[in-house]
């Protein structure tokens, strides 16, 4: 039965559960509170309330706004779909698809968890998952470009055209950012790079295993490089405030979205939200130790250790082991989401050549200049 | 003449941005914090609390027509209508019936629209009015499910402006 | 004749000439300083009944030589006079001082206006004056700004129907006698007066008689004051939203000219403007209140085919057709003389066009008087004779339609006078109200009246004159030389004319009488022509 | 079915790669091109040979194609719509088009099927990064850093070309 028509079952039906688990139960409602928190957050920092009504249809039961998102999601599906006159129909409902594929896409190679029930919590344990992600994030720009030349409009245009130099130009910083890792790792495995963090410590915090050396240490220093240029380029890979260039709205009306509506826009939005949560991801994964959490432990044998919460280990311990770690990846994401949010309340936009020159001047440099620090190190350390 | 704006010499602590970055995240966090921890109230639940009871006495919201004891004192001079700066006031003038009571009165408004999607609420009609007819008084949710509604005519306007007693008497000695 | 004998006269302290018989307070306002006056008329005797006028005035030093006494500025030495004259009955004299604006004149003002004010009511709110009103003016001018009367203020009649056409607020009236002169100097027809005394005097017309002259809406113009107001007009608009349009009466073939007062599309009402070539500053009453069918209820405003709403090309495609679909001796015209030259020349390239050689208008002869009302009640009549409209043909398209030997007729802003129509195979008709010929239209276009279009008219005494647009024609009514331009090029083909402006320099190049002429040319007072 | 997904590929790569040449929309063509580009990643990965496949649609499609589409943008569409066939180019293209089949003919012809087996591919995923890595590094250094300079100089070329407007 696992091998019928030289297909392993076993696996498609595994991968296809977890496809759906992350995207329908763990994604899409993620997106949906983000934007709730993006509200209340900035409704706090502003000294407002934020959306603190919707509750439960017909009662009085407030919950804080929680049921706010669904009520977004239930205006979207109802919002009249305007196509405006003088479009390229085809492109025009082209681009929200293209625009919320690819931040889908790209969550198949993190390593979500570490295992449940005997099956690793991964949907596609590929050898190059940085490269696929790279890769598959550097296609979400057509959905923006498409969305911004289809509209046939000034606004929509200038914001494709901004978004579209904008990611290029962060692409670079993103791509150069993380050769650190790679020279010291010499593997392109996400999985393999959280089993080492999970191992060594991780890349910000080389508190156990062989962490403690002096080489760990100073490598500490390029590595904080990469993880400030990297979160700043995934920033502005997100269209992220202070980056949001392609829809600055004093300039721009909504950018390469102003003539959509509807649960068009809803898609662009959803897009945008899970590039957010696929950039939070990543950046766990590469730098925060990925699912892991180190937990003090104390045992007679080892005395003071950090112990690991092991997934596959067998029976309930195992299963429950599975379920926390996947809780610490997505807590550690969630923290990195309010991390965005805070940072888009706080900072003004950046002008746009002040932006490309500090992609192309400044982070394309720093990173460049890492990786012979790295390369230093490595080679001096070995 | 052109005029270049001095940019300030920026040390290189300032020009790393990263310190401001972090004071700027810090006052936003310390915002958030005073908030959650409700030391921050500047937020009224709306429906449920209201400025009503807080509004001054010249607080300036939905313009009205009241009336005297015995009869409506608009005359239809239509001075507000001149100096409305939105035009949002409609007025036709009518004569008063000699079987009328207030007939000494001869003129009053046949029709008196307010068109509340342009009213400015600037109160220039209450202060232009020469009969003291026209009020500000301290209605401000005006709404309505269509433009139409949202014309208030003679009879809502004196819904809402009410009865005013004494100040004009001037029309009681005319024979 | 000699050119009139010039006098020095000083005024304010500077000496200025004017010629022998002008009127100080005239002489006054050339010079600059307008005097205020309630009584006095420049058309009207002057009585010197309001005091208003008052001023300081003196007369040259007599030496013992009875020389006048020279100063160092070589002038004359003016004696002043230590009491306040008026300005208004008094003619200018050689070496004459003037002073309109010393303490003593400010003071007299000052006085007069609170005196005026005493007994007034106060009641700008409803006064339709107000906003016109010369006791508000001059009020602000030269009055205190409040009242020292205590006492009860003196009550009179308000709301009198003095005439059919004006109402009295006899408590508003400050007396001057204006409309009284008016009426016993101009239409002499003296039915006004005061009655009673001291402060309970009151205008009123003569017993058993009421001021039903047709010139009684001039007193509403020259009273100062609220007192008399146009029963029409009363409490319809305030004067101050009254957008005015510069005109002219097309009521008759006089042409007395008129400032239209409209608002948002609506005419209030027409008053009389000086041009003493034509009507003074005067108007008949019945030309002055023959707007309302403008707005009448029955105004026809989209046009017909059949008696069914048509959109105009249709319409004007299928009066173009029926004017062709018949021989071209089988077709006649009816023009209007209230029609302009514009339009006039228009029907006649029409005619010329379809070859048409039966056209006429329609004479319009009523009683006229000796004053400004012509007998005549085509306000173009001259117009449509230059034109070569007007033929004395109307008879013989009378007897044709009836007979049934003319059988397309187009009729423009007429009615059927009187023909019958029974025997037309089809009939075009463009007007503005319902009639027999409406109601019998197998195509009826819509036009507009005199407040809505621009064109020129030429009066019983060959002067030129301009209308000028008001209001816009209700609802799809188009401008009438539109249509007419819009038929032309529907039977003949060729291109139209795009502006008035360019049917008047066509009209200008053929016509010899209009030559030189263009409707700016025209200007606000008319223009003179000579008519053979 | 993992032995259809190459044919599916193939398919799609072939397909739209005549929609880019077929299609008049210059838009249309270039996001042809792509589709046929992810394609052919597709096959690459199919053949369990990732990395080339990754890096296929992170150049081209991600990044050259990417820029293609912007200038395409900024053209006149409707203009390039109206352009007529030129009838020359077309016959050239056919005839080159024509030789390089003729060609091949000639090459498979001499290719006896089933002489020569295969070597059987690597079971499970390679390591073709570091394969690639090695080989690039090792016996093609020098071409490698050859390019490299090439490329260098492309990049100094274009910028002197276009700022040479500017003084």
């Amino acid at each position: 039965m696992n091998d019928f028509l030289g297909i392993d079952w076993f696996f498609l039906a595994t991968s296809l559960a977890k496809t759906l688990g992350i995207i329908f139960l763990v994604v899409l409602p993620m997106v949906s509170y983000t934007v709730y928190a993006e509200r209340r957050i900035s409704a706090l920092i502003q000294d407002r309330l934020g959306p603190n009504r919707t509750g439960i249809p017909f009662t009085n039961i407030h919950m804080e706004g929680l049921g706010q998102p669904i009520a977004d999601a239930v205006k979207f599906l109802l919002k009249e779909d305007l196509t405006p006159a003088h479009v390229n129909t085809f492109y025009f409902w082209l681009a929200p698809c293209l625009a919320m594929a690819p931040s889908l896409l790209t969550l198949s190679v993190i390593p979500f968890g570490s295992w449940l029930f005997g099956v690793p919590m991964v949907i596609a344990n590929v050898n190059i998952g940085i490269l696929f992600v790279f890769a598959i994030a550097s296609l979400s720009v057509y959905g923006i470009v498409l969305a911004g030349w289809s509209s046939n409009s000034k606004y929509s245009f200038l914001g494709g055209v901004r978004s579209t130099s904008q990611m290029i130009s962060y692409e670079l910083s993103l791509g150069l950012s993380v050769i650190p890792l790679f020279l010291l790792l010499g593997k392109l495995n996400l999985v393999d790079i959280v089993d080492y963090q999970a191992r060594n410590g991780w890349l910000l915090l080389p508190l156990w295993g062989e962490g403690l050396t002096l080489r760990r240490w100073l490598l500490l220093i390029p590595l904080l490089i990469s993880f400030v240029v990297f979160t700043i380029s995934i920033f502005a890979e997100t269209n992220r405030l202070p980056f949001d260039l392609p829809e600055a709205e004093t300039e721009l009306v909504a950018g390469y979205h102003t003539e959509y509506s509807s649960m068009k826009f809803a898609l662009f939005f959803l897009g945008e939200y899970a590039a957010m949560i696929t950039g939070s991801s990543l950046i766990v994964t590469l730098f925060l130790g990925g699912w892991h959490l180190p937990i003090p432990w104390w045992s007679s044998g080892a005395g003071f250790h950090f112990a690991l919460v092991d997934g596959a280990a067998p029976g309930i311990p195992g299963i429950l082991g599975g379920l926390f770690n996947i809780a610490t990846f997505f807590g550690k994401v969630a923290v990195l989401l309010a991390f965005f949010i805070w940072v888009r309340w706080t900072l003004p936009r950046f002008r746009y050549d002040q932006l490309m020159r500090l992609g192309w001047i400044f982070f394309f440099e720093i990173a460049l200049v890492n990786i012979f620090l790295t390369a230093g190190i490595l080679f001096y350390l070995p | 003449m052109a005029y270049t704006v001095p940019r300030p010499k920026l040390t290189f602590r300032e020009k790393l941005y990263l310190p401001a970055v972090a004071a700027g995240l810090a006052i936003t966090i310390k915002h958030l914090k005073n908030m959650l921890l409700g030391r921050t109230k500047v937020v009224m639940q709306y429906p449920e609390e209201k400025w009503d009871s807080h509004m001054p006495p010249h607080y300036r919201g939905a313009p009205t027509l009241v009336r005297d004891d015995d009869r409506e004192r608009c005359v239809a001079c239509q001075l507000c209508e001149f100096i409305c700066p939105p035009r949002a006031i409609k007025i036709t003038p009518g004569e008063i019936p000699s079987a009328s009571k207030s007939e000494k009165v001869e003129k009053f408004p046949l029709e008196f629209d307010i068109d509340m999607i342009r009213c400015i609420y600037c109160g220039l009609c209450e202060e232009v009015c020469p009969e003291q007819a026209i009020f500000l008084r301290k209605d401000y949710a005006i709404t309505g499910l269509s433009r139409a509604e949202m014309v208030h005519n003679k009879k809502k306007l004196y819904e809402l402006g009410g009865t005013m007693h004494g100040l004009v008497n001037k029309w009681n000695e005319k024979k | 004749m000699s050119a009139p004998q010039m006098l020095n006269v000083q005024i304010n302290g500077e000496w200025k000439q004017f010629p022998k018989g002008t009127r100080v307070i005239e002489a006054c306002a050339q010079a600059g300083s307008y005097i205020p006056r309630y009584c006095y008329h420049p058309k009207l005797t002057s009585p010197g009944n309001c005091r208003m006028c008052l001023i300081e005035m003196g007369m040259p030093k007599m030496g013992p030589d009875r020389k006048p006494e020279l100063g160092p500025d070589g002038r004359p030495v003016i004696n002043w006079i230590p009491r306040p004259q008026i300005s208004c009955a008094q003619d200018v004299a050689e070496g004459m001082g003037i002073r309109t604006d010393s303490p003593m004149a400010q003071e007299c003002r000052r006085g007069v206006m609170e005196f005026l004010l005493i007994n007034h009511p106060l009641d700008c709110p409803i006064c339709d004056q107000a906003g016109e009103c010369k006791l508000q003016e001059f009020s602000v001018e030269y009055g205190n700004g409040g009242s020292r009367f205590l006492e009860h203020k003196v009550k009179k009649p308000k709301k009198v129907a003095v005439g059919p056409r004006v109402t009295l607020d006899a408590e508003r009236c400050v007396l001057c006698s204006r409309c009284i002169r008016f009426m016993k100097e101009v239409p002499q027809d003296d039915v006004l007066g005061f009655v009673d005394r001291g402060s309970y005097s009151t205008i009123a017309a003569h017993p058993n008689r009421q001021l039903d002259s047709n010139y009684s809406l001039n007193t509403v113009d020259i009273c100062p004051v609220g007192a008399l107001t146009s029963t029409d007009f009363r409490f319809k608009m305030r004067v101050w939203f009254l957008k005015e349009t510069k005109s002219f009466c097309t009521s008759c073939a006089t042409g007395c000219n008129t400032v239209i007062g409209s608002r948002q599309e609506v005419v209030y009402r027409q008053t009389p403007r000086e041009n003493n070539e034509v009507n003074s500053v005067w108007m008949c009453d019945y030309g002055r209140l023959n707007f309302h069918y403008l707005h009448s209820e029955r105004r026809l405003s989209r046009p017909a085919v059949k008696g069914e709403a048509a959109a105009w090309p249709a319409a004007i495609a299928k009066a173009a057709a029926e004017l062709r679909s018949v021989p071209a001796n089988e077709v006649a015209i009816i023009a209007s003389g209230s029609m302009t030259n514009e339009e006039l020349w228009l029907t006649k390239k029409l005619a010329s066009v379809l070859n048409i050689t039966l056209h006429d208008i329609v004479p319009h002869i009523e009683k006229g008087d000796d004053l400004l009302l012509s007998a005549d009640r085509n306000p173009n009549t001259a117009g449509a004779k230059l034109l070569g409209v007007s033929s004395s043909k109307l008879a013989e398209i009378a007897q044709g339609v009836e007979s049934g030997r003319i059988r397309v007729l187009l009729v423009l802003g007429e009615d059927a006078a009187g023909i019958s129509l029974a025997k037309l195979k089809s009939l075009v008709t463009v007007g503005l109200l319902p009639s027999a010929a409406t109601e019998k239209a197998s195509v009826f276009l819509p036009s507009a009246g005199f407040a809505e279009k621009r064109g020129s008219m030429i009066n019983v005494k060959g002067r030129l004159q301009r209308l000028n647009q008001a209001i816009q024609p209700p609802g799809e009514a188009r401008d009438d030389w539109e249509i007419l331009r819009d038929l032309i090029q529907a039977v003949s083909g060729a291109n139209g004319v795009y502006a008035i402006e360019e049917v008047f320099r066509q009209m200008a190049e053929a016509t010899p009488a209009l030559a030189g002429l263009s409707l700016s040319k025209i200007g606000d007072l008319g223009v003179q022509l000579k008519l053979e | 079915m993992s032995s259809l997904l190459p044919w599916l590929f193939s398919a799609i790569m072939l397909g739209f790669a005549c929609a880019v040449v077929l299609n008049r929309n210059p838009v249309a063509s270039a996001l042809s091109l792509v589709v046929s580009f992810l394609a052919l990643a597709g096959l690459y990965v199919s053949l369990n040979a990732f990395f080339i496949g990754v890096i296929q649609v992170l150049v081209y499609a991600g990044a050259i194609m990417v820029l293609f589409l912007f200038i395409i943008m900024l053209l006149d569409l409707k203009a390039e719509e109206r352009r007529t066939l030129n009838t020359t180019a077309t016959l050239g293209g056919l005839l080159v088009a024509a030789i390089f089949v003729c060609e091949l003919f000639s090459v498979l012809r001499h290719f006896h099927k089933g002489s020569l087996p295969f070597p059987p591919l690597a079971a499970g995923p390679l390591d073709d990064v570091r394969g690639v890595g090695t080989m690039l590094f090792s016996n093609y250094n020098l071409p490698f850093q050859v390019i490299g300079a090439l490329i260098l100089v492309a990049t100094v070329g274009v910028v002197v070309l276009s700022k040479r407007e500017l003084k």
